[in-house]
């Protein structure tokens, strides 16, 4: 086990210095960051001087190259806008996101498996059908209109809600569930799914058939077996939410990485743009390695594989 | 067991939110939220900001000078200032006593000179950098309240330059920036102002805390906090929600704050709205392409006459009564040149009339200039901060155009992408452009409108870059501007570029808020937070 | 002990009513062992999933009485069903590798059932897990309560199973083909061991097999089951001996025999399908000798002696 | 699927409802496509105004059951008087074709690399899908909006960014799917008999790999007009004045509380297009593959 993981890991490290390797390169092809800190007026000079100062006057692979040997020392360079370590101003901004998925999440989650439970055990019910057209149209709209429309709803007619910013427990309602409601429709759909191939298996007979009541059939025999695939899946939906924070945080202008990196695009802010980039790969290609040990966790199969 | 876990970390993290949430609302007491579309680079050292970042440091710092609606200015830090008749030799007069923040002493001349130094350094990205090094010959500190700049040479737009208007050049500490340094101090600037930096987040938002009693003016609000929302439907949210007490309107979105009756403060002369027609390059310059139907060589009269004939066309296919009525809501004013803003321009002529609004000249005019059936060409949909309006005024310019046959392409393109093809005069696509109002127009022209100007925004012809210099090296205010105006007169004549509209800022407040002072051609973003005065 | 009376239970599917048990009688006393023979597919899992009232979707008992121990099952509340359910009746399913749940460990599954209905806890429950997989002879059973299903051979979880089925001493044990994923010997062994325990503990079982040689290794009665009815029924030696109907003879002839000199034969023809059955005899598409009736009505049942019943016109 | 209470139970029917739209073939769903498909080629037709030509003087109208509606306008118009239906109907075309161009670029390509990673194996495989982690390490919508930032927003270009940010999928999809079919005997016999490399990929694994291929397109396409839409939203979509259903809602959100209908309407067509596009794939990938129930 512990081989197979470091083997992971390592190959988790190339990619992410490919990834390192390609966004350095698109964020280059953006634009000059120049032109966007210097005064219009600016003058020659003042553009070779500030180039030199940020040493983007020299050629592009020794550009990578000295961001490479700094980022190895864990320096990701300094944010062209904030004047301080790209690292730290993204890690600043990080746990208003991390809050912000992580309660997406849980919420999706705590609606999503118990309602896909529930329609697997009552498939072809009309509530199942019901269920499902829900789930599949909260993947049908875009949620950054999700968003907009719950914005418009309880903060514009109703007033209950604030439309945005960060502050107290209410702020977080409406951007978690715009943010949730996509991966709870995902989460419910699969759990639906491999509840439905766990329940027709023989040893959920068996167990009926030891007279075990019927909720524990459920969550004890057929869940703890369903949750595998749904285990998989989270974890990869956990990161594609930080993915999604990009769109909800610009709606709701949340002070998270989703809406430092739209800006350092716009700022050409080069390492920002990167930082933010390879955290959320590293995070995703964490994310899935977390699942695979978690598979391990779940499923004894796996656990005592050597 | 999953799920025992699930529970217990959504109990913990629930916690940490709820703990986390009142550690933040935690209001303080006449505290003043003013919101931003965003804070830029919030550079805060005048050598390192541009001046939309000095801006939001506007009440941090003290300045020599205060511009003010009229020409001359009021006294600032210097309570008074002599000039030479000679225009040569500057001495400021500084007001005793005045300190700054934290404990940094007293502001004096070394302070100053200090000041000016560090935007004439070498490393400098200030937009006055290059001038101030032309003219000043060196800065002197006759004693620690007297400083006196001499000049290489004769010149009159030096008190313009050292005031609050933008680019303001704001006084900074001496002592601080030496001990702690550039970077130190650009991100937590300690200046004379009434608001001191109390905490920020860059990115996010500045807080400042008042100054008591201070010279110039001690603000009502105790606290002051600037914080930056990108959505404009989010920032009137957070108005009606209480969350906000000053923030920015784009012009469509006015009449919704004032049906839900919050107090509007238009600043007029913001913002001056024209359409620049591609790059119009000297045919000397290898970017001059004669197939460009607007533009040609000035040298060959008919083809000149020509391409004037087509930049009018293009002028009168627009209606621009229309445009400020539908698009800007009636909100703005209409004008003759670029540049000239009728409100108080000096060298604006009242002669100069809004172009009329005449589609079928416009065709006759295009079929006279050899398009009968049109042509094609792009307009750029610029989006630029500050302009929001910009890319709506450019969509509809481009409907009409297409009423008079013109095939008229879109192309969203963020300025950052623009600028440096702009410099190049290699353009050959139209976009609308968004000007903040200069007091003396010729000062923006000199920088934006001659062939040696790499910020380029106007018309490249021989005849208007000598106007323009000789402009520059008269003293005499008086003949200045009758000279800038036969500038104006001749971009009128020639159509050189094809002005819209003006529009003012528009600010929304709260019902805490008094009242705000209003300085034409500035409050171009959340400035003199001082002037804000608390309804009791 | 146990007696099924005109059991009926179809599958309402889109292409049509499924008869899977139509009509299924018998009786099976205490301490009795009943083989329940016939082709895959002919219902038997079905009318035995019935007697627990497990009938999977679209499954629907429709008519008929279950009677166990005097009372009929199908008027028992679904809370009393559970009750009864591994306790007094439990059942031993096929496939022991798809039967135990890899989620979990033997000691915990076998436990479970203890732990429902007789409500013991803790170091009781492992107890009685070790006693019972000591019954079933899993070798070093204290050990092995601690392993997963996927840890253990084939043989060895079918004991599991079987423990499961038995753990609480129930009074009827139904096995539905417990060792066709087995091999030979283990069957062998295994079969041995579920005779002497239902021999020792005296309780009933319903034998589900499709292999002769099983029943009579291990029945006392035998009931022959083709397209969801009961074609022939008796005493195991009599139908041995005498075979009536036509399907029943071919089964037995499919036997390998030592002391027979024909070689192994086979049913030709398909079962038939269970949605569209013939109006006649459901066999005589398949019968050698059908006489014109076949194919109109079916037989009715026709009693030979108490020990031998048979539904077939060649007979009468 | 045991159904624990069944016993005497008499199965109820099937409400219609449910046949409609969850039953064994989701009428409504494809009632849905067929109808828009239909849209979006007669657009020239039925639309009745022009999508892009507009007059300032009709700026905001609301829809025509609402006071100050103008019955030209049905469901009223934009900032700049354009007429929202046909706007809706001519971005039908926009939105379904740049959706469905680029999952038939993404899928063309996806399967080419999938199926040389599968079938050469070896470090072909080991190159081609490493890059494929590494595209999917990566944040799509981020990604994608950098690239739209360096291409410029333009119709090929959205379509380039999705064949970017999709590709990975279509190629481990089908490189799973040769692996298995690569082992069959018709395959094994084919190279035996000296068939080329193509022609083995092109005539027995391809047509193996169609059906979940065919799923995974039918899925993503709904995916794919959302991404468009938000490429839109964060303004670097089809350029204007094209009307995209993702431009519309990115144009109307400024107004919503003035002229709520620009971005609403548009909202509601990607919604139910999306929904039934998902539906579609869900009954197509039932059809063809229940195995791949988890994609």
């Amino acid at each position: 086990m512990q081989r197979y993981i470091l083997g992971r890991v390592v190959q988790a490290v190339i990619t992410i210095w490919f990834v390192s390797v390609i966004v350095f390169a698109l964020a280059r092809l953006t634009g000059n960051p120049l032109d966007v800190i210097l005064p219009v007026e600016a003058t020659k000079e003042q553009y070779e001087a500030m180039a030199a100062k940020l040493g983007l006057d020299k050629p592009l692979p020794v550009q990578y190259g000295i961001f490479f040997m700094n980022a190895v020392q864990g320096d990701l360079g300094e944010s062209l806008r904030f004047h301080r370590p790209a690292l730290e101003v993204v890690l600043g901004r990080l746990p208003a996101t991390l809050e912000l998925g992580v309660l997406a999440f849980l919420v999706s989650l705590a609606i999503a498996i118990p309602v896909g439970v529930y329609a697997a055990r009552h498939r072809g019910t009309s509530l199942d059908g019901v269920a499902r057209g829900v789930a599949i149209l909260g993947q049908s709209v875009p949620h950054f209109w999700t968003g907009i429309i719950l914005i418009l709803i309880f903060a514009v007619w109703l007033r209950l809600l604030p439309a945005s910013g960060k502050g107290g427990i209410q702020h977080f309602i409406l951007p978690a569930v715009t943010l949730g409601s996509v991966m709870a429709a995902g989460i419910m759909r699969l759990t639906r799914s491999a509840m439905l191939d766990v329940l027709g298996s023989e040893y959920i007979k068996l167990a009926r058939a030891k007279g075990v009541r019927e909720s524990i059939v459920l969550w004890k025999h057929a869940f703890k077996n369903a949750a595998l695939p749904v285990l998989t899946f989270s974890a990869v939906m956990f990161v594609r939410i930080l993915t999604g924070s990009i769109v909800t945080e610009t709606v709701f202008a949340w002070p998270g990485i989703g809406r430092l990196v739209v800006e350092a695009v716009s700022y050409r802010d080069f390492p920002v743009i990167q930082t933010v980039v390879m955290l959320m790969s590293a995070m995703y290609i964490a994310g899935n390695l977390t699942t695979d040990i978690l598979y391990a966790y779940v499923n004894p199969k796996i656990r005592y594989r050597k | 067991m999953i799920s025992k876990k699930c529970v217990a970390l959504t109990l913990v993290l629930s916690f940490l939110v709820v703990w986390q949430s009142h550690a933040q609302t935690k209001p303080f007491e006449q505290e003043l939220v003013a919101l931003t579309a965003s804070l830029h680079g919030e550079n805060a050292l005048p050598h390192m900001g541009s001046y939309i970042d000095l801006n939001f440091w506007s009440s941090t710092y003290d300045y020599l000078l205060y511009a003010t609606p009229t020409e001359g200015f009021t006294p600032g830090l210097a309570e008074r200032w002599r000039v030479t008749d000679n225009q040569t030799r500057y001495t400021f007069y500084l007001r005793k006593g005045v300190q700054f923040h934290e404990g940094w002493g007293e502001v004096t001349a070394e302070d100053v000179k200090f000041t000016l130094d560090l935007i004439m350094r070498k490393d400098s990205i200030s937009s006055q950098a290059r001038f101030l090094r032309e003219i000043v010959d060196r800065v002197v500190v006759d004693n620690p309240y007297q400083v006196t700049v001499i000049l290489k040479r004769p010149d009159w737009q030096f008190l313009d330059i050292v005031n609050n208007d933008s680019p303001p050049v704001p006084i900074v500490c001496k002592k601080y920036v030496e001990k702690v340094g550039d970077k130190e101090a650009n991100l937590k600037p300690i200046g004379s102002g009434p608001y001191r930096v109390a905490k920020r987040m860059p990115g996010e938002f500045i807080r400042f805390e008042a100054v008591p009693n201070h010279w110039r003016r001690t603000p009502d609000f105790k606290w002051a906090t600037i914080r930056a929302v990108p959505e404009a439907s989010t920032r009137i949210a957070m108005l009606r929600a209480g969350q906000a007490d000053l923030i920015p309107v784009p012009t469509d979105k006015v009449p919704e704050v004032e049906k839900a009756g919050y107090r509007t403060f238009s600043n007029s002369g913001a913002r001056l709205y024209w359409v620049i027609l591609g790059s119009l390059p000297l045919p000397t310059r290898d970017v001059f392409d004669p197939k460009v139907p607007w533009w040609a060589d000035y040298r060959n009269t008919n083809e000149w006459e020509r391409a004037k004939k087509v930049r009018k066309a293009m002028t009168l296919a627009i209606n621009r009564k229309e445009i400020l009525d539908t698009i800007l809501l009636g909100r703005g004013s209409l004008y003759g040149v670029s540049h000239f803003w009728p409100g108080n321009t000096p060298g604006n002529d009242p002669k100069w009339e809004t172009n009329p609004y005449d589609p079928k000249e416009a065709k006759r005019l295009l079929a006279e200039a050899g398009y009968p059936n049109g042509f094609e060409l792009t307009m750029i949909l610029l989006k630029h901060d500050g302009r929001p309006e910009a890319p709506h005024l450019g969509e509809a310019v481009a409907m009409y155009w297409e009423k008079i046959g013109l095939r008229v392409k879109r192309l969203p393109m963020d300025f950052a992408t623009l600028r440096p093809q702009m410099y190049a005069r290699k353009l050959k696509e139209c976009w609308v452009f968004g000007q903040q109002w200069e007091k003396e127009p010729i000062v923006a022209m000199s920088i934006d409108s001659m062939s040696t100007s790499q910020y380029f925004t106007g018309a490249e012809h021989p005849g208007l870059d000598k106007m323009i210099t000789d402009t520059l090296a008269e003293m005499d205010s008086k003949k200045r501007h009758e000279m800038t105006r036969q500038i104006g007169q001749f971009f009128y004549e020639n159509y050189l570029t094809i002005p819209l509209v003006e529009k003012g800022s528009v600010w929304a407040t709260s019902s805490r808020v008094a009242d705000w002072m209003m300085i034409p051609g500035m409050n171009s973003d959340v400035q003199l937070l001082e002037y804000i005065t608390y309804k009791r | 002990m146990l007696e099924v009376r005109n059991l009926k239970t179809h599958f309402f599917t889109r292409h049509g009513v499924v008869k899977a048990a139509d009509g299924i009688s018998f009786r099976v006393a205490a301490g009795e062992n009943l083989g329940l023979v016939g082709e895959s597919g002919c219902g038997k899992s079905v009318t035995v999933l019935s007697i627990l009232r497990l009938v999977p979707e679209p499954g629907r008992i429709l008519d008929g009485e279950i009677l166990f121990q005097g009372e009929d099952l199908l008027k028992k509340s679904e809370a009393e069903m559970r009750k009864i359910r591994g306790s007094k009746v439990s059942i031993i399913l096929q496939d022991p590798l798809t039967s135990l749940n890899p989620a979990y460990t033997i000691g915990d599954q076998v436990g479970e059932a203890v732990r429902i209905h007789q409500h013991l806890r803790g170091k009781s429950v492992l107890r009685k897990v070790v006693e019972v997989l000591k019954l079933v002879r899993v070798p070093g059973a204290e050990v092995r309560i601690w392993d997963y299903p996927h840890q253990m051979s084939g043989g060895m979880r079918q004991r599991v199973s079987g423990a499961i089925g038995l753990s609480c001493q129930p009074k009827l044990l139904i096995a539905d083909e417990p060792t066709t994923s087995l091999d030979v010997s283990i069957q062998a062994q295994y079969l041995d061991l579920l005779k002497q325990i239902q021999e020792q503990s005296g309780i009933s079982m319903v034998f589900v097999t499709h292999d002769f040689g099983i029943v009579a290794r291990m029945c006392d009665q035998v009931a022959v089951m083709y397209a969801g009815k009961i074609v022939e029924i008796g005493e195991v030696r009599e139908i041995f001996d005498h075979p009536l109907h036509p399907y029943t003879t071919a089964l037995l002839r499919c036997l390998p025999r030592l002391d027979a000199k024909s070689e192994l034969v086979t049913i030709e023809g398909e079962p038939p399908d269970l949605s569209r059955l013939p109006p006649g005899c459901s066999f005589s598409p398949r019968c050698n000798s059908r006489k014109p009736v076949c194919d109109k009505h079916y037989p009715h049942e026709l009693r030979i002696n108490d020990q031998h019943k048979v539904s077939c016109w060649l007979k009468g | 699927m045991v159904g624990l209470a069944a016993a005497g139970r008499i199965p109820k029917s099937v409400s219609l409802f449910r046949q409609a739209i969850f039953g064994p073939l989701p009428t409504v769903s494809l009632l849905i496509l067929f109808a828009l498909i239909g849209i979006a080629l007669s657009a020239g037709w039925i639309a009745p105004h022009s999508p892009v030509e507009g007059s300032l003087r009709l700026t905001m109208l609301p829809p025509v059951w609402m006071e100050g509606g103008n019955s030209d306008y049905l469901l009223g118009t934009d900032k700049f008087g354009r007429d929202v239906l046909s706007r809706l109907i001519y971005g039908a075309r926009v939105s379904t074709s740049a959706a469905f161009l680029a999952i038939f670029v993404t899928a063309v390509f996806g399967t080419l690399i999938g199926l040389l990673a599968g079938y050469l194996g070896g470090r072909v495989d080991t190159v081609l899908m490493r890059l494929a982690d590494i595209g999917l390490s990566m944040p799509g919508i981020l990604i994608a909006l950098i690239l739209a930032v360096v291409l410029g927003p333009s119709f090929k270009n959205v379509v380039l960014i999705v064949l970017i940010v999709l590709w990975p999928h279509f190629a481990r999809q089908v490189r799973g799917e040769t692996l298995g079919v690569k082992e069959q005997d018709f395959v094994i016999l084919a190279r035996s008999m000296g068939v080329s490399s193509w022609t083995i990929m092109w005539r027995h694994i391809f047509p193996n790999v169609m059906p979940s291929l065919l799923v995974l397109a039918t899925l993503d396409v709904g995916y794919v007009v959302i991404l468009e839409a938000t490429l839109a939203f964060l303004g670097v979509g089809i350029p204007p004045p094209n009307p995209s259903w993702g431009v519309m809602i990115a144009e109307g959100r400024e107004y919503l509380e003035t002229a709520w209908w620009i971005s609403v309407f548009p909202g509601v067509a990607i919604g139910l297009t999306v929904f039934a596009l998902n539906m579609t794939g869900d009954w197509v990938r039932d059809k063809l593959d229940p195995k791949l129930r988890q994609i």
